[in-house]
């Protein structure tokens, strides 16, 4: 081993050199590169970030104050009866090709999602949203919505897009704007083969403070880490557990937690004749060990204090005011109580193995395959433990490309099981997640889970007028799904960036994480 | 009159024996040397030795070899006797420039003898040009290409036909064509009668002597064929069957 | 070399690299922290990896996903170099222009664009080696049946047919045992071990390729590891973590591969 | 004697062939694989009214109709933009940025070769190199590319992507390419077997007892055969780049072979694939030319011939 260490050391002597000879240029490891630079097209957390940093949503939750305001417009009034709102919007404002940013802009952002040409689930909800859009003046924007929205400007946490760079309003996903796009947003950026570039672009309701931002591909989050260590990068966005104390233990490095309210499940696919029935899934609930789940994929010891991941019992993160506290998680598994709910739902254990209708079930688990390094070896583990209680079962990665086609589109029921994460900001609106697949309600249902009580819950939970209405809703969802359990609820997953102390004011904001670009400064 | 070659107590032998024995050889300008022997005998090993090409291991063993009329007394075989493989390599360097311009072969079988890849015309051009006096122009070079083929009775189309595309006989003419084209002093005939039919070998051997009458050069003629040997040759060496003396 | 010893050392290669694979587990057996990374020792004999299952598990999972296929390959090299040289003995014209076309069309196909491409047809739930390998064993084929025609047409190709026809031999003899069994066999040996080298090789590429993107492997289900996973967990050596032993057994089992090839190449050699 | 230009032709017939053939396949893939090609390519949830984006893309009208309009295009040229991998990016600008990265490392690792088949021709490299030089030759590309990247990352770290790492990588890409899989020992020792095969012929044996020089005398004849010997060599480099390229991150056409698989960005691969194809056809037509070449030095009438 030390040789490697010596020459180890001595490439990261190189590497250091070679980063402070290219000045106030700022590189950082993301988790992938975005898909498209397109926000009606977006379909990962790394595209919602990267919009951010190059375009502007209309409105937006202040990271600090948590109020709704606007870098764009001035100042605004109800309009045509509480059903429109007029947006008086900020002069001076140029897109990053110099040309000045107009109500025409806002109109053309709005018309383009109604129009049905444009190919975009985004777009597509946003038609039950809005009615339309009149640029009255230059910089006065009439929006109008379907129906009398109780907080208006909540709705409007859109990205404005450019009318002149497309002229139609049918956007396509293979626009050149997906790759190279022009914002009004603080960063002007392009995505190249290995990363994207972004440079400042000063505008009046911008004033980014560094110059130039390059976003990288992580790939192995060991060596990320390294990398980080050595100066050869300034930034990892998400840094996995497991690593999380070598970058703790730099002083040259910051952990920064990135508030993303993510939690882990395991679907349950209740379409498989053995899994529809409620039992069972109780007992698979009751096999799962999630302690040693936890220190074997995350390395969190029993017994560790503050550790970065908290089970949960149902769809929210223990921190937020939905979870309800009244049901209890299930830390470490109960396998008689397992087997004797198995052995109630008709199943038999022959020979060690259990058999549904005289047929030995094997079960066909699928995991996301990148969440392999937030939660290295996790797929097998569960398997390991599902293997331990007596089934058997096949294990399958799931490349992002077919989890969005078919996981997310309810078409992967060639599944029993399926390990993923939910990430959301502040509102955490699982409707998608569990209601009924009709229109587009329940877009996200992974097995199409039907459930008229649960539907029920979640039109209660659309329909709150206030918090407490919503916080009740949720409450009874929360007790309704630990019961009915679509998913085995894990645990939720904190995110921690990790920047070098060069890196200052860098305010990270809840989701979008970089809503507060401009207070961001790099080098001495 | 002094020798053109002259090859003597010539031993070449393979670890486990010796392939000939003590064998002597003299070629005379204008004059034809048979040499004889059953198959096996070492008739052309010592023909190949006799120019300087022994590729056997250990190989040459004793001899000397001479070219009184082109070195005088000088014996080639000097350094080359027992030295093996790299030796011999190293002798058949030396005289590259000898074999064509002063000594050269004509080969029995010459349809697997001639390189495919070639025209008749463009080998008899290589050869003309190994003479010590070769033609200046192109315009000469032709003409010398025509002669080579008349003097062979070959029509000038010949030239343009690569190896594969001869007759037995036409190739036979066209080795020999180009074996003397160079103008060398001495000819080794390689039993120039394989593989021809007798009224063929007639004709070819006649020319043969023919050609190396008209161009004064010596002539080697290796063969087993008594009768031939007996109408043609001025001298007569016989080596005896299995190379031992 | 001499040649029963380069058999041999050839068998004693093959029997150390395949037939673990026989007795691999179907799934690697649960993690034991108190092993992780656990270098060579007495148990697990070649360590363990980060949460302590034996890496010898990976080595008898990985021999089993390319054994069969790689085998497989090799046999279609041989029969399809076998027929490239009986071609050349037939010494029909349209044959051989025939076996020339099909060589330069495959062969001049960019071998891993075609590999790629039969990876993404192949079914997730049938994902498996044996597929690339044949494709591999096809594009291989051009090769392998020109020199087998090389060496029947040194031989002479028809005319060797016919002589031994007037000594009396039936032609299914000549074609076998004299072609096919005393000179051809040498190349098609040859030719057919290297092929099972390339495949190896292949499935150690694409594997690590998958691993390295966190993708599933186009070559075997995700239950199973592959020779590529003890090469990247290896590989994390020279970032500093305790795992060069997986590096060295991945290593050596890359050699041994080589080293059957090498001695098979030996053994065979014309005499 | 079979006619001189038959293989030739054979060659520059599938030359032709094989930049149209393909593409040919891969699009009969594409409609092969199960569900829509269009929702494939873009899945309703990412982008919802597929049928628009079918119709965009011609995909709309079965497979026939797809592959003649993209080869249609391609001829001019145009690949279309990417749909996945980089959406909105001319593939046309994705292919011309590879293919240079690709040819570089291609012929970098060939010089190798290429000097050592020359000395093994000329008898200048030793027997005993050989054992050597399989010895090496035995590791597969993706170890030695393995341990190259991981020198890279360590030094480079995220400048992994700067003109100096590019080149170093270029450089150990093509030394891994060159060195593995038996690229190099292959070349010598094919073309020592080729030449001395060709010694042993009997008319060279005689043309030296004319004093004429061996190398002369087997080149034409064996020209053709080492041109099919280095063909096979730089084919089997351009199939091997695909794993180099991918393991050491090289933006070369393999790389982007391999990305557009992943990601199932059909226009890329399509392209990608074409882009080997020419490669591949362009040396065929090379051999094929110097076949030809030779053909013809060696039927060239010599002087004054009057036939």
């Amino acid at each position: 081993m030390k040789p490697t260490t010596r020459t180890l050391l001595t490439a990261l002597g190189l590497a250091a050199t070679a980063t402070f000879a290219t000045g106030a240029s700022l590189t950082f490891y993301e988790e992938s590169l975005p898909s498209s630079m397109n926000p009606l097209f977006a379909s990962s957390m790394v595209d919602n970030r990267v919009h951010e940093l190059v375009l502007d949503r209309i409105y937006h939750h202040d990271p600090i104050t948590n109020e709704l305001v606007s870098d764009v417009v001035e100042r605004w009034e109800l309009a045509d009866g509480g059903k429109g709102v007029r947006l008086y919007l900020k002069k001076g404002i140029k897109w990053h090709d110099g040309q000045s940013m107009t109500a025409e802009d806002v109109c053309f952002t709005i018309d383009s999602m109604l129009d049905e040409g444009t190919p975009s689930p985004i777009a597509e909800k946003k038609r039950a949203v809005f009615a339309g859009c009149d640029a009255e003046k230059n910089d006065v924007a009439l929006v109008k919505f379907v129906k009398i929205f109780h907080n208006p400007l909540n709705r409007l946490g859109i990205h404005i897009l450019p009318k002149h760079v497309f002229g139609e309003t049918a956007i396509r996903p293979d626009h050149q704007f997906s790759n190279r796009p022009v914002g009004t947003g603080p960063m002007k950026g392009s995505m190249g083969r290995r990363g994207v570039v972004f440079e400042k672009y000063k505008n009046v309701h911008h004033d980014p403070q560094i110059d130039q931002m390059t976003l990288q591909e992580g790939g192995d989050p060991l060596v990320q880490v390294r990398t980080l260590l050595n100066n050869g990068v300034q930034g990892i966005i998400a840094v996995p557990p497991p690593y999380r104390a070598d970058v703790s233990a730099s002083d040259e490095l910051t952990l920064k937690s990135y508030d993303l309210r993510s939690w882990w499940f395991v679907a349950v696919n209740q379409e498989k004749a053995y899994l529809a029935d409620k039992r069972v899934r109780q007992a698979l609930n009751l096999i799962v060990d999630r302690t040693d789940l936890r220190q074997l994929s995350i390395g969190v010891k029993p017994g560790e204090q503050n550790s970065p991941c908290e089970f949960i019992s149902g769809p929210f993160v223990q921190t937020s005011p939905y979870y309800n506290r009244s049901v209890p998680t299930q830390p470490r598994s109960d396998k008689e109580k397992a087997f004797l709910l198995l052995k109630e739902a008709g199943l038999k254990q022959v020979g060690g193995r259990w058999h549904y209708n005289g047929q030995p079930i094997t079960m066909r688990i699928g995991m996301k395959a990148p969440l392999n390094n937030e939660a290295p070896d996790l797929l097998s583990q569960v398997g390991n433990q599902l293997g331990a209680a007596g089934f058997d079962r096949q294990e399958f990665r799931i490349t992002v490309d077919d989890w969005n086609r078919k996981v997310l589109t309810g078409q992967a029921t060639d599944y029993d099981l399926v390990v993923g994460k939910w990430s959301f900001g502040l509102v955490e609106d699982v409707n998608p997640l569990f209601h009924t697949r009709k229109d587009n309600r329940g877009a996200l249902n992974i097995f199409n889970y039907a459930n008229p009580q649960v539907d029920a819950l979640l039109a209660q939970f659309d329909a709150a007028r206030t918090d407490t209405e919503a916080k009740d809703a949720y409450h009874k969802l929360h007790e309704k799904l630990a019961e009915e359990l679509p998913y085995l609820f894990l645990w939720k997953l904190d995110t921690k960036s990790a920047w070098r102390t060069e890196v200052r004011g860098n305010t990270i904001s809840p989701y979008f994480y970089w809503t507060a670009f401009d207070s961001w400064k790099y080098g001495s | 009159m002094s020798a053109l070659l002259e090859l003597k107590g010539l031993t070449i032998a393979i670890p486990e024996r010796n392939l000939v024995t003590d064998v002597d050889i003299e070629v005379h300008s204008g004059r034809i040397t048979a040499l004889m022997g059953p198959s096996g005998s070492g008739k052309s090993l010592s023909a190949r030795a006799a120019m300087c090409f022994l590729d056997v291991d250990p190989g040459l063993k004793a001899g000397t070899l001479k070219y009184p009329a082109l070195s005088g007394d000088k014996d080639w075989f000097e350094g080359v006797r027992d030295g093996g493989p790299r030796a011999q390599d190293r002798l058949l360097k030396e005289t590259r420039h000898l074999r064509g311009a002063f000594v050269t072969y004509a080969p029995q079988a010459a349809s697997s003898a001639l390189n495919p890849a070639r025209t008749v015309g463009r080998q008899l051009e290589l050869a003309i040009l190994r003479r010590e006096s070769p033609p200046a122009s192109p315009a000469d070079l032709a003409q010398a290409v025509r002669e080579c083929l008349e003097d062979v009775g070959l029509p000038h189309t010949a030239s343009a036909a690569l190896a594969g595309e001869l007759s037995g006989g036409m190739a036979q003419r066209t080795a020999l064509a180009v074996a003397v084209a160079p103008l060398p002093k001495v000819l080794i005939a390689d039993e120039p009668e394989t593989g021809l039919d007798p009224v063929l070998t007639r004709q070819i051997i006649e020319l043969m002597i023919r050609v190396a009458q008209s161009k004064k050069c010596g002539m080697l003629l290796i063969s087993h064929h008594e009768e031939t040997v007996e109408r043609v040759a001025d001298d007569v060496v016989r080596l005896p069957p299995g190379g031992h003396g | 070399m001499n040649r029963k010893l380069a058999w041999a050392l050839a068998t004693l290669c093959f029997a150390v690299l395949f037939v673990p694979g026989l007795f691999a587990p179907e799934h690697l057996s649960p993690p034991d922290m108190a092993n992780a990374y656990l270098g060579f020792s007495s148990a697990p004999p070649f360590g363990a990896d980060a949460s302590g299952r034996p890496l010898s598990e990976y080595a008898m999972q990985g021999a089993r996903v390319v054994a069969l296929p790689a085998l497989l390959a090799g046999l279609l090299v041989v029969f399809l170099g076998t027929l490239g040289g009986l071609l050349a003995c037939t010494g029909s014209q349209r044959a051989e222009a025939a076996a020339q076309g099909f060589g330069e069309v495959v062969g001049a196909l960019p071998r891993m664009v075609v590999v790629l491409v039969v990876a993404l047809l192949v079914p997730k739930d049938a994902r498996s080696l044996l597929p690339i390998a044949l494709t591999w064993a096809v594009l291989a084929a051009p090769g392998a049946m020109d020199e087998a025609a090389a060496v029947a047409s040194r031989l002479g190709g028809a005319r060797f047919v016919e002589a031994l026809r007037a000594h009396g031999f039936s032609r299914a003899r000549i074609y076998l045992i004299h072609i096919v069994g005393m000179n051809l066999r040498p190349v098609l040996m040859r030719q057919g071990v290297e092929t099972m080298m390339q495949v190896v090789f292949l499935e150690i590429g694409l594997s690590y390729l998958a691993v390295q993107d966190s993708q599933p492997s186009f070559t075997h289900g995700d239950s199973e590891k592959s020779w590529a996973d003890l090469l990247y967990f290896g590989y994390q050596a020279f970032l500093d973590i305790p795992s060069s032993h997986g590096l060295f057994l991945g290593l050596a089992l890359v050699g041994v591969v080589a080293l059957m090839s090498v001695f098979v190449t030996q053994a065979v050699r014309a005499r | 004697m079979k006619r001189w230009w038959i293989r030739p032709l054979v060659r520059v017939v599938a030359a032709c062939l094989l930049p149209v053939a393909v593409p040919a396949v891969i699009t009969a893939f594409i409609w092969a694989l199960p569900g829509d090609p269009a929702s494939i390519i873009c899945p309703p949830e990412l982008c919802g009214g597929t049928a628009e984006l079918a119709e965009a893309w011609n995909l709309d009208q079965g497979a026939t109709h797809f592959y003649t309009t993209w080869m249609g295009a391609a001829m001019t040229g145009d690949f279309g933009n990417s749909w996945r991998l980089q959406p909105g990016v001319p593939v046309g600008e994705l292919l011309a940025s590879s293919i240079p990265w690709t040819a570089a490392l291609v012929v970098l690792a060939f010089v190798p070769l290429l000097v050592g088949a020359a000395g093994a021709a000329a008898r200048i490299i030793p027997r005993q190199v050989d054992a050597i030089l399989q010895a090496v030759g035995l590791t597969p590309s993706v170890v030695l590319a393995l341990c190259a990247a991981a020198v890279v990352t360590i030094t480079y770290g995220a400048f992994a992507f700067d003109d100096e790492a590019m080149r170093v990588k270029l450089l150990l890409g093509a030394l891994c390419l060159g060195l593995a899989d038996q690229a190099l020992s292959g070349a010598v020792t094919g073309v020592r077997g080729l030449m001395e095969e060709e010694r042993k012929q009997r008319y060279v044996q005689i043309a030296i007892l004319r004093g004429e020089s061996v190398l002369s005398n087997t080149l034409p004849n064996t020209l053709g055969a080492l041109a099919g010997q280095m063909r096979a060599r730089l084919l089997h480099l351009l199939s091997g780049a695909v794993i180099v390229e991918v393991v050491i991150r090289i933006d070369g056409l393999g790389d982007l072979l391999w990305q557009g698989t992943l990601s199932q960005d059909f226009g890329v691969v399509l392209a990608a694939a074409f882009g080997f194809a020419l490669l591949s056809a362009l040396l065929l037509l090379l051999q094929a030319l110097v076949e030809v070449a030779t053909a013809l030095h060696v039927r060239r009438s010599p002087a004054g011939v009057v036939s």
